[in-house]
């Protein structure tokens, strides 16, 4: 009778309420991360110097900064979740995070998924072998040979494009690790993440061999349809680059700017 | 023969070397050793604040709900039987990562956010349900039909019999089998880590991510993952004694 | 006391108990004898319903239970309480002590205060001759003294009617004789008691009247004497020579 | 209780929600069954070539190591207990990552460099071999005394009575423990994607690395590792029907 | 035949046997009783060196084992292959079929063909009554068919020596007797056989000495009748009442 449909009329109503509500946080992501006051902020934490722990045990690093100012910019407090990479890209999905601060290279792959910043950051490619190897000395030289290479990241297709043989692994460590025990010949990899490697580990018995003229550029990345926040952080990027905030953050990781 | 002796003295030549060249060369071995104390703490913060506190509560959830599903296999009512069947089946089918991302991951695509630190009870407490239900059915089934009966006998109804008579006897069989879950859920909390619970591995994996001594920090968690287990086992040890003050030797 | 009309229980296909009709007057002692497989098992766990009869009824005291119908649970916890059960293999609760084992019932059944079951508990533990065992675990003891402590648990409960399943059989023979000296004092008090058993000396000292059971139906009864030196039936003489 | 009952109506409305978001939005839809049929066939191959292999090689090494492990504790002999107890305290101690991690990455720092398959072979074996010793010295412990008895009576001697009688009985009661190895085995090879194995769950990274839908890929594996775990589920219970044929139901 | 000297027994503090001296000639029947815990098991397994004697010596056939010295593994098997043991408890394999469990001794340690060994196993399960249950498993045997196995499955090894320990204690009244005619079939085929039973019938018709023994020690000896009817001893006279 009527009383068994009372709080289904009710449901309905309410979920077409929160159906409302839903939608206006979802066309304007902006709205809600001003509204709550944080911008949620994915990241690895395990990938120096961009994202790390000091000795102290805080999450610091080029991408955190940068992310930091961009939050503080757009008036709202930066709340920096980690995780692996993987799980990143799964907890964006999950509107666990509005933003990836973990340099996340810009490819038309990713902006099918997913929307990016303006780019913040470009890094050259260098090919790295172990001391002792003297029949690397240049990217040709690595076809047939073996690579360990992050299968997400532009170096892969590189080194691809020079017929080496794709080893996967997880990220740079991973690739340090074995190209240490002779797991496999080279690497491509970020030059900055490898001179900030060296400088924690200088006797290890690996080198730059060649630094490739191509440089890849990253950005922040975003779910698809969160243009309004984009933009406001393409802003604030902007003002950041304009008044030498970010040159300063880029000297004090990098010793030079790596804005291009 | 031979040359494979020779291939192996070889390699223990190579061992030697490079022990020896560790604590040969004092850098190395400062380095090492500065690394390992100053590590020590933050990875004992992160047993002590999360991977113990996500067993234990994991681990308690887990068992009540083992119970509940032992039971519900075993009461003959067959849409209960089949769903602890289909539970069973597809937590102990799959793996626990997957399992994590999905409650995890998953559920907010429908609406279910929920917090990490649930999220990993959660989980973990779910698949030690699965696990431990089977351990639990298995040793109630071992107790000898006469116990119900006897206890039936003398007046008692099925929870009576079970919680005063049953249940007591099977914890006794079922302590070692139970103490191997306990003990895997211990380490399988490093998983944890993959839905943002900064749990002891994870923070291995931060400190070496920074000073790429990747093996010192996983074999020093490797080590407290041992301390704990071997701990757990001592109390293993002792329930079991306990328990078995009722059985001759 | 007890009375049993037209009692049948089937598992499956298997016809166990084919129509058992038997009185037993309060206190008198009843001894069931017969072959294995015969059904005595199947006969006190019906009147103590861990079986469940097929049809039938069972009265004892003033309770009836007409199994032509369901018969709902509440019932046959009722009607179980009018009888205690010693099992064969004694079946005590191995993580309780003697006294924890003969508290149990009145404790968490009766809901007795712990101090009361304990005083009783002693009492009948005493009377069984365990006295001074009242804080042995059953692994502790032999099995005639097990067997003793399963009398006293079943007591404790005050039922009108005792049941005992082959007491003495899986006992040490010079063990047995101090389980049969507790069934003789607890004969003498007036308890009244169906006790399938082989002893003949329990038989011939104890019962008032011996069943002989075959195949699910009771061939003959009578008194003692009559039963084991004249039988009437041939099944009852054939069974007689095999176990003497 | 009611705003409770209203929490939960509104998360159904918002299940519902979601999955009408799907199916209602073709290109969605179209763009996950595009993914998942052409991931099924490399998933697929990942199980057939590795993940099977993987799991089929390293339970029977390490079934032959929990034997010998468990003969070891059971032996009387100080030296060979010790011994015993200690790989399985060490491997049952520590996660089974780390074991991988030290074989593959930390073996190499001694002069000692195992391919990625035969690393992940001899890391799971050990591990198996830990666990699995612990179910058959059970198990052989089960064994009533008075089975060895009767074949010593007969003039059998310690090997003989051992293979003959009591490990074909052992066998009966450690089948449902055993595939409890099993499976976590089964899953845990997932583990070998840390150590350059292209097994299944590697594969589903690899893929969802190009697309970005690791919870659907994740999903799809964890679905096919339920598969595989059902198959096993059911040989299990063939086997026990036929080990159970000598005893009475 | 047997001849045993000085036996004794310890289990850490505990002497369960105390000094035992033994003679059975060829072709006899002995039967030993005694209250339990007396060491009557006790000493049938050291006579099949299921337990290591603390001192004396064990001489069947012509072979010696003197238990003063250590004595070598090879030794102690070849010397339990003189003797034949049939267990209280039967002992079955239960992952066997009747057969099976004849055939094992023969085919794995005396390394007989499958085909011979089957052929013999047949004669004696026949022998024992069993031809018709030769692919049963142990379970779907009763305790009587099961116990007949097991003296078949001794028998197979063609030992000089049968020792029983308590056959029949574990079966039904009703099926005691098939086994009891089966060592009786063996007895005056001209085995010689050490019996641990209270089965007086079988003392009587088929044994050629009775010994009582107490806490470790042999008390007394002589022919059933004497034992039974006039024992010298008290304590036997005190036993002998409490299992009548
Ligand atoms: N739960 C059961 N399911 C099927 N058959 C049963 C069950 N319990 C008993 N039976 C069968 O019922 C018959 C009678 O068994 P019961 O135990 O009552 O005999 P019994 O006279 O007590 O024999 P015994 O002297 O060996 O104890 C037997 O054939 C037995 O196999
Ligand atoms: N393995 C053992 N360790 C310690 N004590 C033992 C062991 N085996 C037997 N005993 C002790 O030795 C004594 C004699 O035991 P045994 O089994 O030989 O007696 P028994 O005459 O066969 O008795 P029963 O008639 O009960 O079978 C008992 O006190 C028993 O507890
Ligand atoms: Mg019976
Ligand atoms: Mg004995």
């Amino acid at each position: 009778g009527t009383n068994e449909s009372q709080p289904n009329n009710e449901q309905e109503s309410n979920t077409e309420d929160n159906n409302a509500a839903e939608k206006a946080s979802e066309n304007d992501l902006l709205a809600k991360v001003k509204d709550e006051g944080e911008l949620l902020i994915g990241t690895e934490g395990t990938y120096p110097p961009f994202t790390f722990h000091n000795d102290k045990g805080e999450l610091t690093g080029f991408d955190v900064e940068i992310a930091k100012e961009v939050a503080d910019r757009l008036g709202v407090e930066p709340v920096f979740m980690e995780t692996q990479w993987d799980a990143m890209f799964a907890g964006l999905d999950a509107k666990r995070f509005d933003m990836i601060a973990n340099q996340v290279g810009i490819r038309p792959d990713r902006q099918e998924k997913y929307d990016f910043s303006d780019p913040y950051i470009t890094s050259a490619a260098v090919l790295i072998a172990r001391t002792d190897n003297d029949n690397v000395n240049g990217f040709e030289d690595i076809k047939g040979l073996q690579s360990a290479q992050s299968l997400t990241s532009n170096y892969a297709d590189l080194a691809r494009s020079y017929e080496a043989e794709i080893v996967g692994v997880e990220g740079f460590n991973q690739a340090i690790e074995l190209l240490n025990s002779k797991r496999v010949d080279v690497t491509i990899n970020d030059k900055l993440s490898f001179l900030d490697f060296k400088k924690q580990k200088p006797d290890a018995p690996v080198e730059i061999v060649a630094t490739h003229e191509d440089a890849a550029k990253s950005g922040l990345m975003f779910r698809k349809g969160s243009e309004s926040l984009v933009e406001e952080v393409n802003n604030a990027l902007q003002e950041m680059i304009e008044d030498g905030t970010y040159a300063n953050i880029s000297e004090n990781w990098f010793g030079e700017n790596v804005l291009e | 023969m031979k040359t494979v002796l020779m291939q192996i003295s070889l390699k223990i030549g190579l061992v030697k070397m490079y022990l020896n060249s560790i604590f040969t060369n004092p850098e190395r071995l400062e380095r090492l050793t500065n690394i390992a104390e100053s590590s020590l703490l933050p990875l004992l913060k992160g047993a002590i604040f999360y991977t113990i506190p996500l067993t234990l509560i994991s681990f308690a959830l887990g068992l009540t709900l083992a119970i509940l599903t032992a039971l519900a296999r075993l009461s003959g009512i067959k849409p209960l039987e089949i769903i602890a069947r289909i539970y069973v089946s597809a937590i102990r089918g799959t793996p626990l990562l997957v399992q994590l991302f999905i409650i995890f991951y998953g559920l907010p695509t429908v609406g279910i956010t929920i917090d990490p630190f649930p999220s990993a009870v959660i989980g973990f407490s779910l698949n030690v349900g699965a696990y431990a239900s089977e351990i639990i059915r298995a040793a109630i089934q071992s107790i000898p039909k006469g116990q119900w009966e006897a206890g039936y006998s003398i007046g008692m109804n099925y929870q009576q019999a079970l919680k005063r008579i049953i249940l007591p006897q099977a914890s006794r069989v079922s302590i070692p089998p139970l103490s191997n879950t306990f003990i895997s859920l211990v380490k399988d909390t490093s998983l944890a880590s993959m839905i943002l619970v900064t749990e002891m591995f994870r923070k291995a994996q931060e400190i070496a991510a920074t000073n790429y001594e990747f093996l010192l920090l996983y074999t020093q968690a490797a080590l407290i993952y041992w301390v704990i287990c071997f701990i757990l086992s001592i109390v293993q040890g002792r329930i079991e004694r306990r328990l078995d003050r009722y059985v001759s030797k | 006391m007890i009375t049993i009309k037209g009692l049948t229980k089937k598992f499956d296909d298997l016809e166990v108990l084919k129509g058992i009709d038997l009185e037993v007057e309060k206190g008198k002692v009843v001894v069931v004898i017969g072959p294995s497989g015969s059904g005595k098992t199947t006969l006190l766990r019906c009147i103590n319903i861990l079986e469940t009869p097929t049809s039938g009824s069972i009265t004892i005291s003033n309770s009836q239970l007409d199994f032509s119908k369901t018969v709902p649970k509440k019932r046959i916890s009722a009607f179980r309480s009018l009888t205690g059960m010693v099992f064969q293999s004694y079946n005590l609760f191995p993580h309780k002590t003697a006294l924890e084992n003969v508290m149990e019932g009145p404790v968490i059944v009766k809901k007795e205060s712990s101090a009361n079951a304990s005083r009783k508990a002693e009492q009948l533990l005493s009377k069984v001759g365990l006295g001074d065992k009242l804080h042995y675990y059953p692994f502790q003891l032999s099995g005639g003294q097990q067997q003793r402590v399963g009398i006293a648990r079943a007591l404790a409960m005050e039922p009108k009617v005792m049941l005992f399943d082959e007491p003495t059989s899986a006992l040490d023979p010079e063990l047995v004789g101090d389980v049969l000296k507790a069934m003789k004092d607890l004969a003498s008090e007036g308890m009244t008691m169906v006790v399938v058993s082989h002893e003949m000396r329990f038989a011939r000292e104890a019962a008032d009247e011996v069943i002989f059971m075959d195949r699910g139906i009771i061939i003959e009864r009578g008194a003692p004497e009559q039963i084991f030196s004249t039988p009437k039936e041939e099944r009852t003489q054939q069974f007689l020579q095999m176990i003497q």
